[in-house]
């Protein structure tokens, strides 16, 4: 289990690159990966605000939380804070597991809580100013689906 | 004493990201009665309390919570990650 | 949308860099990666038979039917034949769609329909002979969530 | 003329991959009988037609198809991909 947070860029196709295989019980491997969308086309840049120390803590319970449910062989969050651009990776989970239902379900469960469990805070700048980006009550209703 | 930490629009009203401060507050809600007493700025940024989040210790709490033995209080928005 | 249907290895990485990014719209890509696993601890190999000419073209009405139903700004699909080892790589799929949601539905209707609608069959060689992999009622049931 | 196709377990038992014949059969299920008519092979590969299933010209079709213009034709068990 590997938990990292940080600012700078991550590599998805290295991170994807042996995620997980190696091992004669490993049937299915689920990555996902998060982009910087600019749905009204004025997107200049999204700033990520995080709570350090408690951030890291949060997703470790979160993944341990996936590991132990769908007896994960691996799995893997990275999520980054600061300054981003359109287009750009803000953060990726990957599982492994026996059967690709866990792993697809492990992966859909940890993006649930990391969207709503996970101290980060998204801010939108643009032509027009910034602007806080708004949880949505779909996001907390998510979470009683597990 | 005891370290208050505010986030995202929470730190923004309130124009401080961290204080430590003396508190008699037995409970989350007695902490943000005696802020919202200090200063405007601190009503402001406490005026709907449904609309804010609290930590203790680094760990989801509720405003209910007592604050016996509690080091760090965090107040913010709810996430927005992923 | 890219379908590629091979003997040989493909690299999973590589095929995960970059996938679906580079636009404006894309907020999430689901791959997933699916391995030769051996449970009974006695697979010495896996042949996977197709039907050349069909396969390709099953695949390719099973990827354009998740991009149209779901809008996938992409869609990618790999499958292997011939001969496979415990921990081999033997398919991939990849989506990019504007919301996590529909990326990962679409990655799971893409797995439950070449399961049951692509021409392949397993068959594992151990000491004790070789086998066909039987299909199994679920997988037929697991259409019906679509 | 028409070609017909065997994958899997059912190559196994009729012994061939493909081999082309004339038929006069109007169905599929018309072409099975023929087929189990000729050799014990064919009867003991179709024995059981609902352990099958059938490809029109490289479309999954049913046991009940017409075969009128079709040019291939492919029988296997129940596919294992993914």
């Amino acid at each position: 289990m590997r938990v990292r947070v940080q600012t700078g860029p991550f590599d998805y196709g290295a991170e994807c690159a042996g995620f997980g295989q190696g091992g004669r019980d490993v049937g299915a491997v689920v990555t996902f990966l998060g982009v910087v969308r600019d749905d009204s086309g004025k997107l200049a840049r999204m700033e990520i605000e995080h709570y350090p120390g408690m951030t890291e803590k949060a997703i470790a319970a979160i993944a341990k939380e996936a590991a132990d449910r769908w007896a994960l062989a691996d799995v893997l969050v990275i999520h980054r804070h600061g300054t981003l651009a359109p287009g750009d990776a803000i953060m990726m989970v990957a599982t492994a597991a026996r059967h690709r239902a866990a792993a697809f379900a492990a992966a859909d469960f940890l993006m649930d809580y990391l969207k709503s469990r996970a101290p980060f805070w998204k801010k939108e700048y643009g032509p027009d100013g910034a602007a806080w980006v708004a949880a949505k009550d779909a996001d907390e209703t998510a979470l009683t689906r597990w | 004493m005891i370290d208050v930490l505010y986030f995202a629009w929470v730190r923004e009203r309130i124009g401080l990201p961290r204080e430590r401060l003396e508190t008699g507050a037995a409970t989350v809600a007695d902490l943000v009665e005696e802020l919202k007493a200090r200063e405007e700025r601190y009503a402001a940024a406490f005026a709907d309390v449904s609309a804010l989040r609290v930590a203790l210790d680094q760990e989801l709490s509720d405003f209910s919570a007592p604050l016996l033995g509690v080091r760090e209080v965090a107040f913010f928005p709810p996430m927005t990650g992923g």
